[in-house]
Formats: structure tokens, C-alpha cells, sequence
């Protein structure tokens, strides 16, 4: 029995997580792995020539994280006429049930959340808010979308056309910048940003190095105790960041639970041919996400930092 | 091989076109130039000089070093463009934009520093820009070139020049001996030329038999009735071939002499400011 | 004056009569090592054709017959097809001493105008094909037109394009994926190169098939017309192109006009290859026709190499992915290895010339 | 033979007596013309400042004094530092006639051997700085052995590299990130670039101060020392070089090694500037130093330019991309109107030294 | 000026070192090679090729095109390894690996293809490799380069080749004429030479005036005591300055020849093939 996991980068430490739950299973219960990643977030062309490669190599099953959710479709089709099973984690294709069955986190909750978490923070001072984004990449992947789109939905902000960021009329948001998801683009963005509106007190960051990066940004500017940064992930280091005082609140998501899930999924698929089952009211098997701050506030569901740095990307 | 003078005396009596300033009637210049003026940043390689070339004859141009000799052709040749003044062909203005346009017209020329693509083969720079096309479909519609013939036209090129130690026609330029690629480049223009000739120190790098080819190619051209224009600072060469010397100095045309009616020593005086040309010459 | 006071001519000259006037005879082959040098000097392909050869064995060795398989060694062919052709048009233009950085920018955005002048405009396919291959002929001409015309670096104006022309195709396309679906169901002609022929176990997309004949056909272009001899020498030596009467400016801008218009059918092939039009893909091709010219022996600074040693070039890092990846080996690792391989057969090329020479 | 028999010497060089023997004397300057062209062409630094300046003082009147102010400028200054430390590098390198791809390959892993010894082995923050710049210089020297010893093209080498270093750093980082908080408690030195010095509104970073005094030591070593002009012959022409007497091996070798020096120091840089240790960072570095160089006006085919027109061409993208920002662009449009811009200051660049030659 | 036979009288006298083949004793050779071969691929520039150059003398090489002299003299300065054979120098086998490593013996060269950095200026050029340091701390510590210092010396190497028509010394070499940049190689080599020099084609690209001073300079030069290889396809200057002929052909040394005891049509028919060499001189 073998199966494939193809991430969209292995050096994102979110993808490095998950292949670790991934790999652990995959000894237990005793299946070869093979593990494929992109180069960058986005590289579409080496995520085919995995899925290839896997069909090449007679593999049972894939799991993949989709850099385009839509353009992978084809490729998936093939995997599947040639007898395997797709599970797509993290994010679903488009459309969903392109893949025989999706382990992933709802990252539109994830970012709504965090909206919501920063409104009720604020409280009525968030009708003045002064509002950073500060987003993955120009090319507007669809998880930056939706985790950007969330916040806002979950802020209170009328979302245009919610497959796009950048549309929104609202004068409480500054600017969208991009970050690459990384310190340096975090820091650079943020900068540029203050520089814009050196008022801004809330910060929408895509991930948390970037918000890792925004906080220097905001401490070079003597900023960094008014401002609220909320951040998607839940890393450990991300979790340890809310414990510090870094980021107000974060969406954590549970990378190595999917990955286990699925091999175990592909496990059952190769054994008896059984295909998972998705969360009922849901076109997917959610793994779940949840808030982690040390301020809690009213109205909105939280774990402790305690309770994250159990759960970090557990 | 001839006694030199049998063939000096050969290409006087072959001589056409009135070439003689004291002598008969001067038919119309083939190429003029008036005024030329280029400026290299802060160095006037060319100051308000003249040229003229009349038919048939070879026009041999001699001056110092950075005098302007090279400059001067490049603008006859379209290589440069001149900041002012101005060229005629057959009495046309002409304003040429690149050496492709002044060799449309027929204006063949050897620079100093041989135009030649290192890495291609010989007969691929002797064709450059003037390939031939294997006969039939396969040249018309496929526009395949004819390597062979090319190679072969190459060959006999270069062995007409005597340039006998070239041992591979497919060798690449950049394999070859200085003196084998000025021979390349000056077979080349004696090949193609129509109109006019020019050759800047084509013989510089050749030893004493190629140069005696190159010599005596150049009376064959003349021969052909085909004007040439020799920039030289071999003397005796001069002396040998030119029917008109056009002595540069300092950017400009000083004087035209008579290699008839003065001496070596007179225009190396001239063209180094030794001494003044006489009125009549300048 | 007369004609004897001039010395017409240095007396030492009489010692050249009776001197010979052949022509140096081309000696032929001296034994084996002086032909085998011969033909890998006139032959820059060679050496990337045998490490190709090579690595195709050392891998079938190792993996087994899942790689040495028609399926799998069909499935290079596959995978190449798109750097194939887009390593062609990089070919032309390295081989005039440029780089095109703007390749994948330019095939992207072909593929994205196909998709969306058949999609959102309705046109019929066709049409749209051929406005897709009309703007990566525009995009070529500027790119042309700045090198040839206004004599930028090459490197700075596909540099300043490539940006230009990404962000274009994120703002024109507004990030929509056009789904393989819809494009079977309304325009199949934009999957046109996905489709397939299998001959026995072997694959043979009409994309793979497309970039063979491109790379043969643009190898006799290139070896066999005038205009190929032309792009040589101006990537030889520019200046001395034009003195020796190449129309430096038009060839240039021709060169970057085809590379333009072969950039635009490796995005109609790329739209086959991943069934969809997506303005995110082909990120790495810029990076990747580069290395599979290098690789091919083709110089960086212009006027030397085969076309057909690019190929090779792509089939050699196409081979060491596949191979890697189905010995299982991590990811990083297969970056590694691809690195060092690089390294490696360009080092084995510098060698065998050396060595033969 | 007696003496007299051979023609010693023609007879025509004694027209040679009397000639002049002086020296041609330098013109002096003949109008204000002149001078500005004599000064562009021997300061070629000059045209990517007077860019600069005007793109300053432009964006100073578009967006007002959010922009035109000691602080927003001084921010540019602190943003551009990593690219300016990683530019100069790239300058030695581009100035011998190659490329080093690998630079932020090699920044990226300098700093993550700084902090991972630091942390995962305990040692001194002063001796893991120094272990980070002893992995920079190796790995300068291997691109520099392979390239002057090899004598691979340096385009290829560092292709390679980037991907073996790039690769190395994320297998041996394990892509884990060293907090901010942390490396502020127990290896504060690995921050020490971050620190700041504020005069009025303006803030200096001893990163930004760092970068200016490394381009001015630069252009000293480059100007005004025998291995500076050997680094400029060798890139002018190898060979050349190599024949009057320039050991163009030992030079080259240790422009890579000087260059992988740079390049740690540009990794410690960064660390202070994001102020964690995080293997993901510096992905853009390579393009963005060479687009550096390139503004600045320093010929990709070597020997010719300034590493101040580096430093330039880097403050003028900062410039740009701050003032683009100011004014509110959206992202996407800031990235075409960048494409734009890197073109249109070289055709200026171009265009100035055409019209005043 | 002189008059040349004044010159050539005293250059005679100044002459040391015994250098005549039937004359006086023979003092050992300061630079041999035996037995050299190398082949460029296909092409075998060098055959077995044997070399002699004797103290205090000028000895001159000459040859058809392509005859291998400038591989020979590549292979004496360390440009080019050859393939086998060996080269001494004052008796003892020496192996180049670099041009500087001849350079640093003290055997300076003027390459045919003249070997300056083009974008540099010309004192950059000419200091290339051993450039001046400011005295004092200065160059010591910062090790500054005294630009002033090395321009005036530039300057005045170049006068003394009476290269006048160079306007400006800080001009960069791709601005010269041709000529102008063999004056610049050569005013190199004679600056800094101090055991051999040798000069491949000094003067092919030169003016009447410009050769001229060339030769003058190997006149004193040798007047030092120091011995020249020359390398000329030009028979009269060869003749003028030469002690011994070394005739090229076909890739290694035809014969050694006093020019005192052959004409100029006995060199150039040996040369190229057209009389065989007497026993005693090859
Ligand atoms: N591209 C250039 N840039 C700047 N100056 C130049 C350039 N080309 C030539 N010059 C200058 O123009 C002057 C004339 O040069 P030109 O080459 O025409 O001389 P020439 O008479 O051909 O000399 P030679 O006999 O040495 O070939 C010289 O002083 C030279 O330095
Ligand atoms: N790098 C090279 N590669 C291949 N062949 C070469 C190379 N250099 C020289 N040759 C060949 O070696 C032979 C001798 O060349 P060389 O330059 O030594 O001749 P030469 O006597 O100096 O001629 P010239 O008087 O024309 O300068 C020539 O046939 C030439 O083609
Ligand atoms: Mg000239
Ligand atoms: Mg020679």
C-alpha cells in the first residue's frame, strides 16, 4: 500500500506539519509515503507533475492541498479514473466534489472569527476603526481570499464581490497589502502602511509570520501596544506569540489531524474500498477551527493560549 | 609570378577614367563627401573634412595615427553616421543609416577591425547577408542555403589571395591567425563589391606574399574599372598603387598629391606636418 | 617624376617567386579520438543527448521498470512538453546574447486571453486562439522594439515586462480559473493539445508532439536560412554583424516578435496540458527554460549552442525529477539533487570539450 | 653582404624631420555641454541620482509630506538595506561579467546558522555570527572555485547553488522560525542591526547605516585600489585581463568569496530588520538585487559602472514602491507601474548618455 | 632626428653580447625552447618547434600567415601550455602557468591582438598588475593607488612613442584608433621589461612616424643590454634592426639567418617556401 501527499510548499511550517502527521500514521499503520510540494504557494505546474508521478508509481491514494483549486481538477480526474483516492485537505477544490472526499478547516470561518473577535474587542470604537489587511499575494489565492473576506464578514464590513479582496468601498480599511505570508513582507507592508495612516489599530495579517513582521513594523513605530493584530494558523510559534502579547488573537487550525485522517481514510479505501464520510450539513469533513486569545471576549467562542499550545497544530 | 615593373607598368596602360589632376579632362566624382564633422564626446575625430573619389582610380588615404583615416570611411560606409555634412553618390545626396544601406549600393568595405563573427565558419562571415539559396523548392520555399557552393566560392576566394595555410574552410573565425582573418575580410569585399571599394590597412596583419596578393588584387579591381579607396601606412605600397594620394591631418583633408609628381618623403612630411603642402595640392 | 624614382616595389619581393600557391589540404581523420572530437565540436547537442542517455539508464537502473516504462518515459516527454517550447523561444532570443525573462509572463497571459475572449466575450475559439497568439506577438514587439530600437539590456526590458505583463494578466483575468469543464464543453478546440495518442503503453499528447516538431523545425530555421545565420552572428557579435550588412534592428525585433508568438502557443499548450485556464500557472518557467538552455550548452552571451541541446536540456532535468520523485525522495532533496546536477552537467560538457580538444 | 646592400631603412622617413613632437594637449571644456557630458561619462553613478532626486522630488509633490518627510524618507532607507548589503555583492559579481543567483540563498542560510547555533547548540551569539559569515564565505567560495578554476559560467553555477543552498537551509532549519521575542532575550547581538538612532524624524537603523558604510568602503576598494581595477579589467575582457598580467583566478575567486562575506552580513542585517531568524525569508532577493544593479546602471556584461548607481537604483525602487503606496495603488498596479519604471530609467539612463555624447 | 645610418651605425656599436653565428664566440642563450608542439584541435600550430634567444641581441621571427609564430611566442610567455617540449630560461626549465608568471621573471610581451582592457583608461592599462600605491600611510594601509603618479608616467611612456594625437590620457582604450592602442601595448612592455621582450606585429597598425619610434625604442632597448624578440611581416624593418633571422614555416623554426648574409628575397623565399635554407643555417 503506498499513498501521496502533495502540499503546496514543504516549507511553510503549516505543510511541514502536516506531512509529520501525515508520516507518523503512514508508519503505523505500515503504507509507503511519498511526499511532493510545490516551490512556492501557487505552483501549480509541479503539483500535476506529483499527481503524475503518483499515478505513475501506482499509488493508492492522494492527498493533496491545492495551489488552484479549480485548475488541479483535471488532474485529479485522472488519479481518480486511474483507481485512486483523491482526499483534498486543508482547502476543497472547485468545485468540491472533485475530490472523493475533503478534510479541511472552513478558513472562511477561520477569518470570520477573527473579525468578530476584533469587533467585539473594540466595541463601539469599531465604527472608527482604522483597518490594515495585509494579504498573500497579487495573485489572490483562494485561501488569502477567503480568510480575508471572513475577517471582514465577521468585522462588519459589506464585502463586494466576496471572491475578491481589494473591492471593498468601507473608509475603515486603509490598504491591502501584500505580504508573501512572510516577516519580511509582513514588516515591509506594515511599514508602508503606518506610513499611510500611522492611526491604524487593527491589523488583519494572512498568517502569523507576517504578523510576526507587522509587530516590528508597528514597534519600530512605538505602535505596538495600541494596535489589535489578528493572525490565521495557530502554530506553535504563532500560539506563542498571543501569549506574548504579539498578536491579539488567532484562528487555529489542526494541519496534522487532517493529514492523519486521511491516510487513515486511504488505509480504509486500499483495504476494503470504503470512502470517508463528510460532516453532516457540511460538503466536508471539517477538522475544525478554533480561536485562541487570552482575551476572551463577549460573544465569541475562545480557547485559552494554554489549551492552543496543547492543541498547536495538533 | 610577374617582375613587378612589367605589372606596374601593366595596370598604368589598363588604367581607365581621368585620374590625373594636371593631366586631361576630369570626368564627375563617383563619391564625394563635404564638410564631415563627428564628434566623439570631447574628441573631433572628424573636423569639416572632404573627400573625393573619382571612377577607376584607387585613392589611397594616408595619415597619422588618429588622424581620422578610419572615422572618415566609417561615415562613406554608413558604419557612423556623421554629425555634419554631406555625401553624394554619382552626385545623389545619400544618407545612409547602416552599412547594409552603403553595401545596397554597392559599397564594399574592410574595416580595421574585420567585421567578423568569431564563432561562425569562414564561408558562413565571407556570405553574411548576401547567402545563397540552394536552386529549386528547397531554396525558394524552404530558403535553404547552399552550403556547399558557398564553401566552395570560400574556398577559392581565399586561394586566389594565396591564403594557402587555412586548413579547414569550416573553422570557426576565432581559430584563425591574425593575418588569416584580414584575409577573410578582404576577400570578402573584393568578392562583393560593386561600385566602390574600401579597405582600411588591409594589408596590416599580412605577411609579404599576402600582401603582394592583396596588391595585386586591388590592380585587378582597377582593372574591372571598379574605384578603391586604400588607407595605408605602408608607403611603398601606396606609392605603388594609388593614382591620387588624399593626405589626413588632424581630422580633415589636407591635401590631394600626385604619387607622380611627389615623393615618399614629401608625403609623409605632409601628412605628419613636417611641411606645408603647396598651395595647388591642398 | 618618373615612374623609376618612386620604389615601386621592395626588391625582396622577387624571393617570393617560385613559392608554392596550393591551398593547405584538410587533413582527415587522425584515429579515433580526433574524430570523436570533431564531431562533438561540430555537434554542441552531443553532450547533453548522452547525459540524457546516461541518466534515462542510471535511472532505469535504479527505479526499475515503473520509470523505464513507455508510460513513464512518454510521461517526460508530457511533463517538458510546455518548457519545451518556451525554452525555444528562450533559445532564439539567448542565442542573439539576450535573455527573456518575460517568457512565462507572455505565455501566461496568452493562455488567459485565449480562455477569456472565447469565455467572456463569446468570441468562437478560433478567434480567440488567435488573439491570444496576437498579443504574445505585441508583447515580443515591445520587448523588441525597446532591445533592438531604443538598445536597452535585454535583461532590464523583459525584466520590467515580465512584471508588467504578470500584473496585467492578475488584473485582466481578476484571478478566475476558466474550469476544464466548461472549456470541453464550449471551446475544446483551447484543450486541443491535451488530446492524446497511446501507442502501446506510450502517451503521446499532441503538446509533446507540437514541441518536437517546433524544436526540429526551428533547429533547421536556425542551422539552414540565412535568418538563422543572421541571429548567430548578432549574438557573436552585434557590431560586427551589422558592419559585415546584417539588418541588425529587424532581425532582432523578429527574433523577439517569434519568440513572442511561441510564447503564446506554449500557452495554448499549457491550457491542454492542465485542462483549465489559470492566470496563477507557469510561474517557474522563466527559471526553468533557462536552466534547460544552459543545461543544453547553449552560451549565455549569445551566438553558440544547438537548439536541440535545449531540448535535451529540459528531457535531462524532466528525467531527474521523475526519476527522483519515484525513488521517493524528499522533496528538498530532489532540489538538491537537481542542483548539483546542474552543476554537474555542465561541468561534464566543460570537460569532454576540454579534454577532446 | 655589406651593410649597404640591404635597404636599411626606405628612404621616405626622411620626410619625417621637423615633424612636431608634442603632446596633444587636453582641450579644456568648450561650454557648459561638454562638461555636464564629460561628467556623466566619467561619473556613471550620476544619471541613477539625478533619477532618484527627480523621483523624489516628484513624489514629494504628489503625495505631499506623508511622503516628503525626514521619517517616510528615512524609511525608505531602512527598507532598501537588506537589498542595498545584498546589491553590493551582486555588484562584485555582475562587475567580473557573471551573476550570482545565489545571494539570497546564501543571506537566508548565513542567518539561519546564526540563530540555530545560537539556539539548537547553545553557543555564544558572537561565535554563531561568525560561524554564519564562515558558511557565506564557503559557500562563495565554492561558486568562485567552480567558476574561475572550472571555469563553468557563473549563471549556472549559481543556479545551482541557489537551489543546493536554498534546499540545505530548509532541510537543516527543519523550517523552524527563531521568535523575535526569544533571540531579544538570550542572543540580543543577532538584533544588533535593528537598533536605531533618531535625529529629529529621521531614523537611522544601524542596518541602513551599515549599508551606506559598506557601499562607500566599496566604491573606495573598487576606485581606488589595484584589486578593484583588476575586478573591473577581468570583467571588461578575461582574457585581456589574464595577458597583462592579472591573476583573474585568485581575483575571482575572491570576488565570490567577498560576495558570500556580503551576503552573511546581509542575513545578520535581516535578522534585525524582521527580527526573527525565519529560513522562508529573502525569496526575492536575487531579483530585486539585480534590478538593483541594473537601475543603477552597471552593465550586466561587466567592467562597466559604479556601486553607488547600485545604491541608487535600489532607492529609487524603494522610492517607488513607498510613493506608490502613499498614493493609495492598488498592489497589483504598483507591480506594473515598477515594470514600467525599470524600464523607462534605463531608456532615460540611455537616452542621457546618447544625447550628451 | 637622426639620420638612419647614423642610427643603425651606432645601434651596430652599442651592439654587446656576441650574437654573429660564423663570428666570435657565442655566449649561452638566455631563453631556448626545444621540441614544442601544439595543436588546437584539429590544427597543429606548433610542430616540434625549437627556439634561441641570445643576450643583448634582437632576434627576429618571421613567417607566412599562420605559420605558428605567435603560438611560439604565447608559448614563451606563458599564454598558452604547450602540449610538449620544454623552455629554459638562463638554462634553467621553466613551466608557465600564467602570463604573469613570465611577466614576473621579467619577460614583458606585446600580443598581436594587443591584450588592454577596453573600458579602462589608459593608464589603468598600462599599470595593469602592477599599479603604484601612494607613498605614505595612504597606500601602505588603504593601499590608494597613486592615479596622478601612474597618468604622468602614462603620459610620458606614450611621448616618448611620440603618440601625440591622444588628447586625452584618461580616455578609455575602446576610444583610440587602432594604431593609438598598439602604441599604448607596446610604450607597456617597453616600460617594464626586464630580462626579455617580445613583440608580436609592434607596428603593424602603426603611422610612418609611430613605427618609426618603435624602432628606435628596440634600438634602445637593446642599447640596455636587453634582448627583443620581434615579430614582423615587415622585411626592411626586420633587416634594419635584426642580429639574427629565425624563419617560422609550417609550425616550427626553418633556419636561423644573418641579415648581414642573406637579402630580404632570400629571407622571404625561405619564408615561404620558394628556396630550401642552406644546410648550415637551419
Ligand atoms: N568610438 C569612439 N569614441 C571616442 N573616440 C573615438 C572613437 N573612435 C575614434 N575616436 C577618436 O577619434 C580619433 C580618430 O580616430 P580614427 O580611428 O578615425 O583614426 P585613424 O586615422 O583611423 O587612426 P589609425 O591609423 O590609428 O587607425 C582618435 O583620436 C580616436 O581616439
Ligand atoms: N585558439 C586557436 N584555435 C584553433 N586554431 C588556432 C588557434 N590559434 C591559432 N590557431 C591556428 O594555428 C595556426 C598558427 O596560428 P598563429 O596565430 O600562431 O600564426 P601566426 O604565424 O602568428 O600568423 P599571423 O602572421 O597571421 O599572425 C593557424 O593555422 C591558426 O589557424
Ligand atoms: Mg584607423
Ligand atoms: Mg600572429
Amino acid at each position: 500500500q503506498s499513498a501521496c501527499l502533495i502540499t503546496k510548499t514543504d516549507t511553510n511550517p503549516f505543510f511541514v506539519k502536516m506531512k509529520e502527521g501525515a508520516e507518523a500514521k503512514a508508519a503505523e499503520l505500515g503504507i509507503t509515503l511519498n511526499s511532493y510540494a510545490g516551490r512556492i504557494d501557487g505552483d501549480h505546474e509541479s503539483q500535476v507533475a506529483a499527481i503524475e508521478t503518483c499515478i505513475a508509481a501506482g499509488a493508492d491514494g492522494i492527498l493533496i492541498t491545492a495551489s488552484d483549486t479549480a485548475a488541479i481538477v483535471p488532474a485529479v480526474q485522472q488519479a481518480r479514473d486511474a483507481g485512486i483516492l483523491v482526499i483534498a485537505l486543508d482547502t476543497p477544490l472547485e468545485p468540491i466534489d472533485a475530490a472523493d472526499a475533503t478534510f479541511a478547516t472552513d478558513n472562511f470561518l477561520a477569518g470570520e472569527l477573527i473579525g468578530q473577535w476584533a469587533a467585539a474587542t473594540l466595541g463601539d470604537e469599531a465604527a472608527n476603526a482604522k483597518i490594515a489587511m495585509l494579504d498573500l499575494a497579487v495573485s489572490q489565492p483562494s485561501v488569502g481570499v477567503l480568510r480575508d473576506q471572513g475577517f471582514l464578514q465577521g468585522f462588519g464590513i459589506d464585502l463586494g464581490d466576496p471572491n475578491r479582496w481589494g473591492d471593498e468601498t468601507d473608509p475603515r480599511i486603509v490598504g491591502n497589502e501584500v505580504t508573501a505570508g512572510n516577516e519580511e513582507g509582513g514588516r515591509t507592508a506594515m511599514e508602508n502602511l503606518l506610513t499611510q495612516d500611522p492611526e491604524i489599530n487593527v491589523v488583519y495579517t494572512i498568517n502569523e509570520p507576517a504578523a510576526a513582521g507587522a509587530y516590528e513594523a508597528l514597534r519600530a513605530f512605538g505602535r505596538q501596544d495600541d494596535v489589535l493584530i489578528v493572525s490565521v494558523d495557530g502554530g506553535c510559534p504563532g500560539v506563542q506569540n498571543v501569549a506574548d502579547g504579539v498578536i491579539g488573537a488567532t484562528s487555529q487550525q489542526y494541519p496534522l489531524l487532517m493529514a492523519s485522517l486521511g491516510i487513515e481514510a486511504i488505509a480504509a479505501y486500499a483495504a476494503d474500498g470504503t470512502l470517508p464520510e463528510n460532516t453532516p450539513g457540511k460538503e466536508f469533513f471539517d477538522t475544525g477551527v478554533a480561536l485562541v486569545t487570552d482575551q476572551p471576549a463577549d460573544g465569541v467562542e475562545s480557547i485559552s493560549v494554554e489549551e492552543g499550545m496543547d492543541l498547536c497544530w495538533g | 609570378m610577374d617582375l613587378p615593373d612589367d605589372r606596374r607598368a601593366d595596370h598604368r596602360r589598363r588604367r581607365r577614367g581621368p585620374v590625373d589632376p594636371e593631366g586631361v579632362v576630369m570626368s564627375a566624382p563617383i563619391l564625394t563627401a563635404r564638410g564631415l564633422v563627428k564628434r566623439y564626446g570631447r574628441v573631433t575625430a572628424l573636423d569639416r573634412a572632404d573627400f573625393d573619389l573619382y571612377p577607376g582610380e584607387v585613392l589611397a588615404v594616408i595619415g597619422d595615427n588618429g588622424a581620422g583615416k578610419t572615422s572618415l570611411i566609417k561615415a562613406l560606409s554608413g558604419a557612423v553616421r556623421p554629425d555634419a555634412g554631406e555625401i553624394r553618390l554619382d552626385g545623389q545626396v545619400v544618407d545612409f543609416h547602416a552599412p547594409q544601406d552603403a553595401r545596397e549600393v554597392g559599397i564594399e568595405t574592410v574595416y580595421q577591425n574585420l567585421a567578423l563573427s568569431p564563432a561562425l565558419s569562414i564561408a558562413d562571415n565571407m556570405f553574411m547577408g548576401r547567402e545563397l539559396r540552394k536552386p529549386g523548392l528547397m531554396g525558394k520555399l524552404l530558403r535553404r542555403l547552399d552550403r556547399k557552393e558557398m564553401e566552395r566560392q570560400a574556398r577559392d576566394k581565399l586561394s586566389e589571395l594565396g591564403l594557402m595555410t587555412i586548413q579547414n574552410i569550416n573553422q570557426s573565425v576565432e581559430t584563425l591567425s591574425g593575418g588569416q582573418r584580414q584575409g577573410v575580410a578582404v576577400a570578402r569585399a573584393a568578392a562583393f563589391g560593386s561600385k566602390v571599394i574600401i579597405m582600411d590597412e588591409p594589408t596590416a596583419a599580412l605577411g609579404v606574399k599576402e600582401s603582394r596578393r592583396v596588391l595585386e588584387l586591388i590592380n585587378d579591381v582597377r582593372g574591372r574599372g571598379m574605384p578603391i579607396v586604400l588607407i595605408s601606412h605602408n608607403m611603398p605600397h601606396v606609392f605603388e598603387v594609388a593614382d591620387r594620394i588624399h593626405v589626413h591631418r588632424l581630422g580633415r583633408r589636407l591635401c590631394v598629391i600626385d604619387p607622380k609628381a611627389y615623393s615618399m618623403s614629401d608625403a609623409v612630411a605632409f601628412m605628419t606636418g613636417a611641411k606645408e603642402p603647396p598651395a595647388e595640392a591642398a | 617624376m618618373t615612374e623609376t624614382t618612386g620604389p615601386s616595389r621592395d626588391d625582396y619581393e622577387s624571393g617570393l617567386e617560385g613559392s608554392s600557391t596550393d591551398v593547405a589540404s584538410f587533413e582527415g581523420g587522425r584515429g579515433p579520438l580526433y574524430r570523436i572530437h570533431g564531431f562533438l565540436h561540430s555537434t554542441p547537442s552531443a553532450v547533453p543527448l548522452i547525459v540524457l542517455v546516461a541518466s534515462v539508464l542510471t535511472f532505469g537502473l535504479l527505479v526499475g521498470e515503473r520509470f523505464f516504462s513507455p508510460f513513464a518515459l512518454t510521461l517526460v516527454l508530457q511533463q517538458v512538453a510546455v518548457i519545451g517550447i518556451v525554452g525555444s523561444a528562450q533559445t532564439l532570443v539567448i542565442l542573439t546574447a539576450g535573455i527573456d525573462l518575460s517568457v512565462g509572463a507572455i505565455m501566461v497571459l496568452s493562455s488567459v486571453v485565449m480562455g477569456q475572449f472565447a469565455f467572456r466575450y463569446g468570441l468562437p475559439p478560433e478567434i480567440a486562439v488567435l488573439c491570444g497568439f496576437a498579443v504574445g506577438a505585441l508583447c515580443g514587439f515591445i520587448n523588441g522594439v525597446l532591445v533592438a530600437i531604443m538598445r536597452l539590456p535585454p535583461f532590464i526590458v523583459t525584466l520590467g515586462m515580465w512584471q508588467i505583463v504578470l500584473a496585467a494578466n492578475f488584473l485582466y483575468s481578476a484571478n478566475e480559473t476558466i474550469r476544464s469543464q466548461e472549456i470541453a464543453e464550449q471551446a475544446p478546440l483551447l484543450q486541443f493539445f491535451g488530446e492524446r495518442i497511446e501507442i502501446g503503453g506510450a502517451v503521446f499528447t499532441y503538446g509533446a508532439i507540437a514541441m518536437v516538431l517546433l524544436v526540429l523545425g526551428l533547429h533547421y530555421v536556425l542551422t539552414q536560412t540565412a535568418w538563422g545565420r543572421h541571429v548567430y552572428a548578432i549574438g557573436d557579435d552585434p557590431d560586427a554583424a551589422e558592419l559585415s550588412g546584417v539588418r541588425v534592428k529587424h532581425t532582432l525585433i523578429s527574433v523577439y516578435v517569434l519568440s513572442g508568438l511561441i510564447c503564446a502557443l506554449a500557452g495554448w499548450v499549457l491550457v491542454g496540458r492542465i485542462g483549465s485556464v489559470s492566470p496563477t500557472a507557469g510561474q517557474f518557467a522563466n527559471i526553468e527554460s533557462i536552466t534547460a538552455v544552459v543545461i543544453g550548452g547553449i552560451s549565455l552571451f549569445g551566438g553558440r549552442g544547438s537548439i536541440l541541446g535545449m531540448l535535451f536540456g529540459g528531457l535531462i532535468v524532466g528525467v531527474f525529477s521523475l526519476g527522483l520523485r519515484l525513488m521517493g525522495t524528499d522533496p528538498q532533496w530532489t532540489y538538491l539533487m537537481i542542483g548539483v546536477l546542474i552543476i554537474a552537467a555542465v561541468a561534464v560538457d566543460q570537460w569532454i570539450r576540454k579534454v577532446s580538444s
